[in-house]
This record gives structure tokens, C-alpha cells and sequence, in this order.
């Protein structure tokens, strides 16, 4: 059985369904990331976790013992909050030490964990500030330590990340993954950043409209996507439409139309004749200005039209079209040096190995 | 040129305005026995005067009173209102609001002859009870829109971090809320007992012949004799009070946040 | 449960409150010849009559007159005011700010007293125009406060847009600021109308036998006879106006938003 | 003579320097960036050039006149507001013939050219509709046609995509591009996201505190920052300090602390034990398991330690210590697949060749 159990959760404002059947498990020690564009019922299914929200249906389970019914502060979960919501009249003392109190521990055992935990995020020199006093990483490792200085059975954390500016956030991303891991504790993260989910979760759930599109690791959800809405929000993606022509183990030859026939491998459940999909990654797609070699049957090959190259610093993007379906690709700086003195609207050759591409059933518009 | 243009339009237009309220405090400074601007002469006699004067006395001392009971009633009264209307909306709760509202929306005569009447139906009609009663009633709104004020910019997720760090509602409410807010029952109070203090219209309807609040004091002097040099010394008394409550409470509102928003 | 007991406690407490000018109101429908409740029976008798009483309806015109006209110099001073204020953040600024607001921070009754010592001693005391340059004063702020509220919700990139696409300043003032603003004119304006119509002080201190408003009117005619029903009749007049000026104004406001920040 | 010349353009708030002698040239049809942290004077030099701000001193010259003194309404600048400032009360119609109709034109005129601009941006179908019917990538487009229908000197577009989510962000840049260039007007744009700058500008002008740090091609920034700030602002990179102990021409060493040794081109103007920083960007270091060969002699090699590997879709970063120096590497996916089975915390090789780092003088702390 697993440590955390989130099962089968429903939940509607009015008529809006917030949560659909959500479930998962989470293991001792993993990390779980929520993902998904706003709406999408990620916050809503921490909030349920947390005891702050009381769903119509479903039930969460920590270590055998559900949790329905208990008020938040029954239910022994640190948060970090989105906007990390220090207590702005208390010092940071007292702010970690709080749950401490509230739990009527000796005042010598609480001043022992506090001072702990303001070692452990190496701010014991603030000890006697006030939250306004630090800088938005401080209040960050001080939402921490307040966080875990009860010793919670489960860990949420609400966009961590969301208030610091770019920079910072790559800096704060590494410096909580080093204070995360060896604690080992059952953490949930919600994020709308697909590179955050990716740079600290084990496991990612990607959501929308309530439920749970896929779940898996990060390679999992990058390379496998479930379908185009999980393809494009982690990643950008290129999308081929057409009708599928035939299928063989593992790979399939679809008609994209305006473009000819494509091999791309699948996931199995497809027919001939069904409305598809081809993903194909933007790195994973070769350019050069001659046809690539004849020989390597398995490739997708195509005469594309350039329209434009746009180097990005540690990335080049080139755009082309093939007909009227624009293709983009990107790689190293190396990479679109063999374009050079190729003129915008001029023809290139672009192609990609046909286990790059991903063929998904379409989905209805909703 | 333009630049200037408009605060100066704006401050020549004001200080005319107010020219009235220096003029006539000014103008008590004379040695005569009647108001004048200029003031013929300069002294405080007048404003001795009234500390010997036992009625000016006793209506500044009852306004007071009135004043702080009513502030302190309304801003208790207020504290759970603008909870409830801050914590939850339904349609109940506009109702909520407007029913709030009304005694700062309707003209205070109408309410000074409704609550003399009813208050008289009710048979404590003419009692100290009235008068706090009709001056809580008006008073209330402006407490409750202070506290509401405080709880929109109090952000919620603070109560919820107490929550899930193990505190009770009440504990949480009394330990995080309460101090974040605390500004707000303190101008919230502030502004009650001003509006409190410088009511006249539901005073004149309340007060009786022993009962008698500093505004009605100056409204019955007035009738007697208008130039009364004492008087005016007397309603400076009123301005004195106002003014020092309205600075402390503005500090605690910050009125800078308001301007520059 | 806990749920259901703030609106619940916030409906019984007010509704309390409020009871006196139900009271009032719905005893006024008596028959007799007294302010009941309940009333003797139910007639309109007592509001058929004001409309055959000169002095009610001169009264009603009056304060309509005034208010009008204090309401519309008050919204007219109040937009460059609140544009000089709004724009120029100089130490000036705030002084300016403070000046504007005095005349809605002080006591009626002072200021009732200092206009009218100081227009009696400009020689135009007991006039018209006294009386509406008293309510003038005591309206301004709140037109000032309420278009300033307009200006801060206003995104000062508009006005900028106009500019680089060749308006002048004037015009892109009038083709951009003012129409994205006029809810603020508008919400101004209804507000010192009210303030105007409901106030009792300024009025009493400023209106002479001749120029009577609709609060003086009350007011005199409850020292004649208290428990006139048809002085009750006469009230819920200016309660009548006073409502549709506010259900109108807030219309504009938008109350939710004010409700719900 | 160039098009536009902004010369020496000073200006002070109290006493804080907002604009330090900001000089730039742009030419007809050249798309400039101003490209900085918030408070570096971006949006001032924007406004300065714009007539919003009366600066402390300077000029701006176009087409050899200057515009000092002129008010905004008579420099016939075309802008678009970074909250793209629609009239709200005006139909999409009425807000592109604002400007039209403030210069008096005949309306059968104003109908044709807002016909046109509507058509331009591919949204005659919402003539009638008003700014907030609008999606944001709409309103921008609306915004966009409200500047150019004026037929402005110059464009200027502050913070064009801030209020865009990240993949709408993309697409309209890309969108905006295909409009920018065969209009081939002088834009000057202001944005504090690297990304956007490369993509749209020919020259980007980095800016801190008031200052040009460094004008270039988004290649010659990020290929050659002229100190650290830069190199941070535009990109990741690794820093490695310490004292020059040789200068050849174009190369030089470093004893770095703690690493040893370490080559890298520079641009001149070093001397022997000068304070140095070596700049090396993250995908410019390789990695294998074992040391690389040793007959490239140029090349900068070093046994390194593995702190993790992080997967983030279309590229992998490992991150590494060589001491106690940080190195962050990054590649795709085949990159990083060298490493697989080695642990955290054990041995890695890494290597860089010599003219992938670029020494820069260090810069006293401000």
C-alpha cells in the first residue's frame, strides 16, 4: 500500500466540474508535481489534501488513515505557500516556531527544532528579523523551515517558485531539491512551470479540466506524450494531422495532408483510417541543404521551405514549412551553421527517424 | 506654467473655502464681547471663560461619554459583521451589507425622529440609553466599512498557514487575523467616535434638558446669541477633539495609501 | 452550523437596529391623529395631506434646489482638484489633500457656525447663496474623494496612447480621460446631492423664514408637535429622494466592487 | 548619417541616475532592443525618445531633426503600451482611427486606411467589436495596427509580450515578426526577456543602471559579453575567478582557485595577475566518464564531481563541482546518456577548448 493515497476526489463549483475522479499515490519519500494550466483543478486538489477544501466525493488516505472529515489542523501537512504567507508581526523565530507552539511542545524542545531548522536553511542569523526584513529567497527557506519544523506526515507545495524572477528561480529550484532530498519525505508539488515539475519532481501528473491526463516520469511525459495537450504544454511540439494508412508493430504511415505519407511510431489502438496526430520534437528533426541520404529507409524526409532563423543564445531555432505545415526545429549553434548563405523562402531538406515522431488519435474539440 | 496651474487653483479655491473656519477662530481671540474679523484685539478670555462655565463643561464631558460608548459598542458590534460579510458570499449577504449601511445613507433627521419615537414606544425614551443607542446606530457603518477595508487586505492565506501549523479557527483568528487587522479596529473606532462626536442632528433628538452633547450646546448657545464670542471658543473645544482623534486614527489608516493609490 | 451564525447574528442585530425606522415608517400609515405603532388602522392620509401643505412642498423644492446646485458647483470644483491632486505628488499635495478634506472631518456644527459668521460678516449672511455656498462646502469632499477614486482606476497609458497618436493634451483629456472616468462624475455628483439634501446642520445654522429646507423643516415642526404624522410623512420624502439618488449613484459605483476587494 | 540618433540622453530622479549618457544609432528598418533588469533605464530612454519624459539633457534626433522640446503629439512615434492601452470605450474601428482623426484626415480616407491596417492584422472581422471582446493576442494586434496606422517615424513597443502566457508568447512574437519586417520601419523595443530580444531585434542594447553596457547582434552579446552582468543577463553561464598568470595573443591562462590552470581567448586590454573572471557557457562543456583524449592541448580538461542530472525535455542539465567550483552543463538527451549508471557524488570528466571561455576583467562591487 502506498504511503499517500489520493482517491477518486470530486468536486464541482456549480455546475463547473473542478475535480473529475482524481487519483494517484504517492510513495515515502517521492515527489509529486501537479501540473497544468490554470483552471485545471491543481490547486483545488491540494486544498482538498490539505483539509481546506471539502470535496463532494473521494477520499485521501496517509498511511492507512483517511483523512475525511479532519480540519487542516488535524492533519499534520506542511505547506509552503504560494506567497509563503510568513506572519508579517512575528519574527522569523516565532513564525518556524509556531506549529511548534500550537502543538504545546516544551518551549526548551521548541527552541531546539527551531534552531535546527534556521541552521538547515542556513538563516540562523535571522533568527530575530521580521519576514519583511528578508529577501524573497530568505522567505522562501523560511516558509520552509516553518513548514517542516512539525515534522509533517506530507509536504505541499503551492507554486513555490512563482514570485521570483527568472534567475532566482533556477538558484531557489536547486537549493530546495538539496534541502528536499535527504528529508525523504512525501512531498506534493503544484506548478504550472513545466520545468520546474520536470527539474524536482519524480513523478508528474499533468491535469486538465479536472482530471488527470497522464502520469509518469519526466522522460515518460516528454517522450511519450498521451496526447497533443500533454505533448504541447510540456515542450513545444510539432503537429502533423492526417489519416492513418497502416499499421505495423510499433510504427505506422499516416497521410498528413499537404505533406505525403509520414511513418511515425504509436502506442497501439489505432486503425486504419483514423484521424491522427504526428508529434515531432523540434530537436529531434535534422536540416541540411541537401536530401539526406537515400539509404535509411525509416526516415521521414522532406523539402521544406525556410522562413527564418533565430538564434536564442544556447539554442537556434530555424522555422520552414513543408506546404503550408510550418515546421520548426532547433538545435545547437553548430547545427544551423550549415545554413548559412541559405536565403529566407529558399528550399532545405529537413528529416527526422520515424521512432521520433508519435502518432496520437486526434481529439474532439471540446 | 501648466504644471502649477492646477494646485494652485486648487489651494486658492480651499483656502477661500475655509476661510470661514479661521476667520471665526480668529475672530474668538478678540477682547470684545462679540465675534469680529478682525478681532479687536487678541486674547484668550473667551477661551477661559468656558472652562468656568459649568454647561460647556458638562456637554463636553457628556459628549465624550456618548462618544466613547458609542465607539467602543459599534466597533464591537462591527468586528463580527464585517467578518460575516467578508467571509461569505451569498445573495444574504448583500441584503447583510445594504441593511449595514443604511444608517450612514439616510439623512440623520429621519433617523433622529425615528429612533425618539421608537425609543419612546420602548419606554427608555429620554434615558442616557437613548442618546448611546441613537449614536451607536449611526456610528456602526463606518466601523463596520473600516474593518472591512482591514479584512480585504489582509491576505487569507495567513490564517490558513496558522491552520495547517495546527491552530484552531480561534486560535488561528486570535493569533494571526486579530493582530494583522488591528489597525483597523483601532481607525475603525477612531472614525466612529467622529462621527459620534460631531453629530448634532440625532443629538438634538435625543437629548434632554440635563442631557446635553457639546454640538447641541453650541446649536441652543446659538439660538440665545450668535455673536457669543464664547461660543465659538466652545466649538473650537469640538474641533480640538475631532482633529486630535482624526490624527491618531490617520496614522493607524495611513492615509498615504489611500491618496496615492 | 457555524457557517450560518455571523449573517444570522449580523441580520438580527441590525434588523434590531433598524426596527425604529420601520416603526416609523409604518406608523405613519395610522389614522389617527399620532405617530402609533402598531397604527390605528391604515390610510395614506398623512402623505395626501403634505402635498396639500405650501410649506412641506416649499421645503421639498428647496432642498431639491440646493442640493442640486451645491451638488453640481461641488462635482464642477471637485475634477480639477482631484486631477491636480491625482497628478502632482509634491509635499504641496498633501496639504492640498488635508484642505479638501477638513470640511468632511469637522463638525457640522462648527462649520455651520463659521459660514455663518463669515458670510453674515461679507455682508450676503441669509441669503440664498449663502445657504448653497455652505452646502457647496460641506459636498466638495465627497465629490473629490469619489473622482479621485476614478482617476486612480483610470490607466494613465490611455491618455498616453492618445498623445502619441496626436491628441493635444485637452483633447485627449476629453476623448480619453473623461469619458473613461464619468462613472466617478456621475457617482460624485449623487453623493453630494445626498449629503447636501440630508444635511441638518449647515442648513440650520444658514437658512432663514424664508428659506427653509426639507431637514430645518423636520426638525422645527417636531419641536411644535412631535408625534405629527404628517411630519413622518414629510421625512420618508426625504428618505424617498434620498434612496433613488443612492440606488442611482451606485448603479455607477458598481457596490459589489467596493463589497468584494 | 544614421535615421534615428539618440545622443547622450541624461536624466536623474532626485538623486538616483536613471539615464547615464544613453548614445545609440538605429538605422531605417533596424529593429533595436533595449534589453535590461527592471530600473535599468529601459522604459525611461523609451519615454525620453517618446516625449514622455523631459530628460536632464541629450537629444533625440530622426531623420536629422531634433525632437527636443517637441510634445508627444507632434513626433508622430507610433507605440505600443505594454498593456497595450486600448480606449476602452472605443470600438476596435474607433481606436485605429484615433489617431487618424486627431490629424484631421478625410474620413473616407481614415476608412480606408483602418480598413487596411484591420486587414493587415487579420481582424476585419472585429471592426465593431470593442477592446475587451478581444482575446489578448487579439488586442495586441489591435494595438499594433492603432501604432502603424499613422504611418509613424518610428515604433516603439514597450514590454510587447509581458502579458502573455509563455506559449502565446512565442506564437505572437513570431506573428509580430511577419508584421515588422515588411514594414521596414526603425523600431526600438524595450523588454527585460532575453529570448525576445534575440528573436526580434537585429541589435540588442543591454542596459544597467542608466548605462549601455554593450551593443551588438544577439551572437555578439552572448558569444562575447563584454563583462559578467552581461553574460548572466543574456544566458547561464559558469564563472570561474582568479589572477591571469599569462597572455598570448587572443589566449590567455588563468589560475583559477581551486581548479588550476585554465585557458580561454579574451578581447585584450589584461595584464599579468589582473583579477579575472573566465566565463564558459553551460552547452559548451562536454562530458564523459572518462578523461578526454590528451593530445588536444588547447583544451581545458578537468576530473569533476557529479552533484545530478537533470532532465527538462528538449535538453539535460548536469550539474558538477570541480572543487568547490559549480559547473553546469548542458545538452540533449544523447549528451547526458554517457553518463548513465554514474552515481551522484562520483567522478565525471569534463573539458571545454580554450576558446570556449572568455575572460573578462573583473568588476569591483558596486
Amino acid at each position: 500500500m502506498s504511503y499517500l493515497s489520493v482517491q477518486s476526489l470530486e468536486h464541482s463549483y456549480g455546475s463547473v466540474r473542478v475535480l473529475d475522479h482524481v487519483s494517484f499515490n504517492v510513495a515515502e519519500g517521492e515527489r509529486l508535481c501537479l501540473l497544468g494550466p490554470s483552471g485545471c483543478g491543481k490547486t483545488t486538489t491540494l486544498n482538498a489534501i490539505a483539509g481546506f477544501v471539502e470535496t463532494d466525493g473521494g477520499r485521501v488516505v496517509v498511511r492507512g488513515e483517511a483523512l475525511t472529515g479532519l480540519p487542516p489542523e488535524k492533519r499534520n501537512i506542511g505547506i509552503m505557500f504560494q506567497n509563503y504567507a510568513l506572519f508579517p508581526h512575528m519574527t522569523v523565530f516565532e513564525n518556524v516556531a509556531f506549529g511548534l507552539r500550537m502543538r504545546r511542545e516544551a518551549e526548551a524542545s521548541v527552541c531546539d527544532r527551531v534552531t535546527d531548522m534556521l541552521r538547515l536553511v542556513k538563516l540562523s542569523h535571522a533568527a530575530k528579523r521580521f519576514p519583511k526584513q528578508l529577501s524573497g529567497g530568505e522567505q522562501q527557506r523560511i516558509a520552509f523551515a516553518r513548514a517542516i519544523a512539525i515534522k509533517p506526515a506530507l509536504l505541499l507545495l503551492d507554486e513555490p517558485f512563482s514570485n521570483l524572477d527568472a534567475r532566482l528561480k533556477v538558484e531557489m529550484r536547486n537549493e530546495l531539491l538539496e534541502l528536499l532530498r535527504p528529508l525523504k519525505i512525501a512531498t506534493i508539488m503544484v506548478t504550472h512551470d513545466q520545468e520546474e515539475a520536470m527539474a524536482i519532481a519524480d513523478t508528474i501528473a499533468v491535469m486538465r479540466r479536472g482530471r488527470i491526463e497522464q502520469m509518469g516520469s519526466a522522460r515518460e511525459i516528454y517522450r511519450s506524450p498521451a496526447n497533443l495537450f500533454v505533448a504541447s504544454f510540456i515542450g513545444e511540439s510539432n503537429v502533423l494531422e492526417g489519416r492513418l494508412r497502416s499499421v505495423a508493430s510499433g510504427v505506422a504511415t499516416v497521410d498528413a495532408g499537404g505533406v505525403g505519407p509520414v511513418m511515425a511510431r504509436h502506442s497501439g489502438g489505432l486503425r486504419s483510417g483514423d484521424h491522427v496526430q504526428i508529434i515531432v520534437r523540434p530537436e529531434d528533426i535534422r536540416v541540411g541543404t541537401r536530401p539526406a541520404c537515400g539509404t535509411c529507409a525509416a526516415t521521414n524526409r522532406f523539402e521544406a521551405k525556410l522562413v527564418d532563423v533565430t538564434f536564442l543564445g544556447n539554442r537556434t531555432v530555424i522555422r520552414t514549412q513543408i506546404g503550408e505545415a510550418p515546421m520548426v526545429l532547433s538545435g545547437d549553434e553548430q547545427f544551423a551553421s550549415s545554413l548559412r548563405g541559405v536565403q529566407r523562402g529558399q528550399s532545405v531538406y529537413i528529416d527526422w527517424a520515424s521512432d521520433r515522431g508519435l502518432i496520437v488519435k486526434k481529439e474532439e474539440a471540446q | 506654467m501648466r504644471k502649477y496651474l492646477l494646485p494652485v487653483y486648487a489651494v486658492a479655491f480651499f483656502t477661500f473655502l475655509l476661510a470661514p473656519v479661521l476667520a471665526l477662530t480668529i475672530g474668538s481671540l478678540t477682547e470684545a464681547n462679540y465675534v469680529s474679523f478682525p478681532p479687536e484685539g487678541l486674547s484668550l478670555r473667551w477661551y477661559m471663560k468656558i472652562f468656568a462655565e459649568q454647561e460647556s463643561m458638562y456637554a463636553l464631558i457628556m459628549s465624550l461619554g456618548v462618544a466613547t460608548a458609542a465607539a467602543t459598542v459599534a466597533t464591537a458590534m462591527a468586528l463580527p459583521t464585517a467578518l460575516a460579510l467578508h467571509r461569505y458570499r451569498t445573495p444574504l449577504n448583500k441584503v447583510v451589507y445594504l441593511l449595514v449601511m443604511t444608517p450612514a445613507m439616510l439623512p440623520a433627521v429621519f433617523l433622529g425622529l425615528a429612533f425618539l419615537l421608537f425609543y419612546s414606544a420602548l419606554g427608555f425614551g429620554g434615558t442616557p440609553l437613548s442618546l448611546v443607542a441613537g449614536h451607536i446606530m449611526i456610528a456602526t457603518p463606518f466601523a463596520v466599512s473600516m474593518n472591512m477595508v482591514g479584512l480585504a487586505s489582509n491576505d487569507g492565506a495567513l490564517e490558513r498557514a496558522a491552520r495547517s501549523l495546527g491552530a484552531s479557527p480561534i486560535m488561528a483568528f486570535r493569533k494571526i487575523t486579530v493582530p494583522s487587522i488591528s489597525w483597523s479596529l483601532f481607525a475603525g473606532w477612531g472614525f466612529a467616535f467622529m462621527i459620534s462626536f460631531g453629530s448634532l442632528e440625532v443629538s438634538l433628538f435625543l437629548s434632554t434638558s440635563t442631557m446635553v452633547t457639546l454640538p447641541v450646546q453650541i446649536y441652543t448657545g446659538l439660538e440665545w446669541s450668535p455673536l457669543d464670542p464664547s461660543l465659538t471658543a466652545v466649538s473650537s473645544g469640538l474641533v480640538i477633539v475631532t482633529l486630535t482623534v482624526l490624527i491618531l486614527t490617520a496614522r493607524f489608516v495611513k492615509i498615504d495609501r489611500f491618496l496615492q493609490r
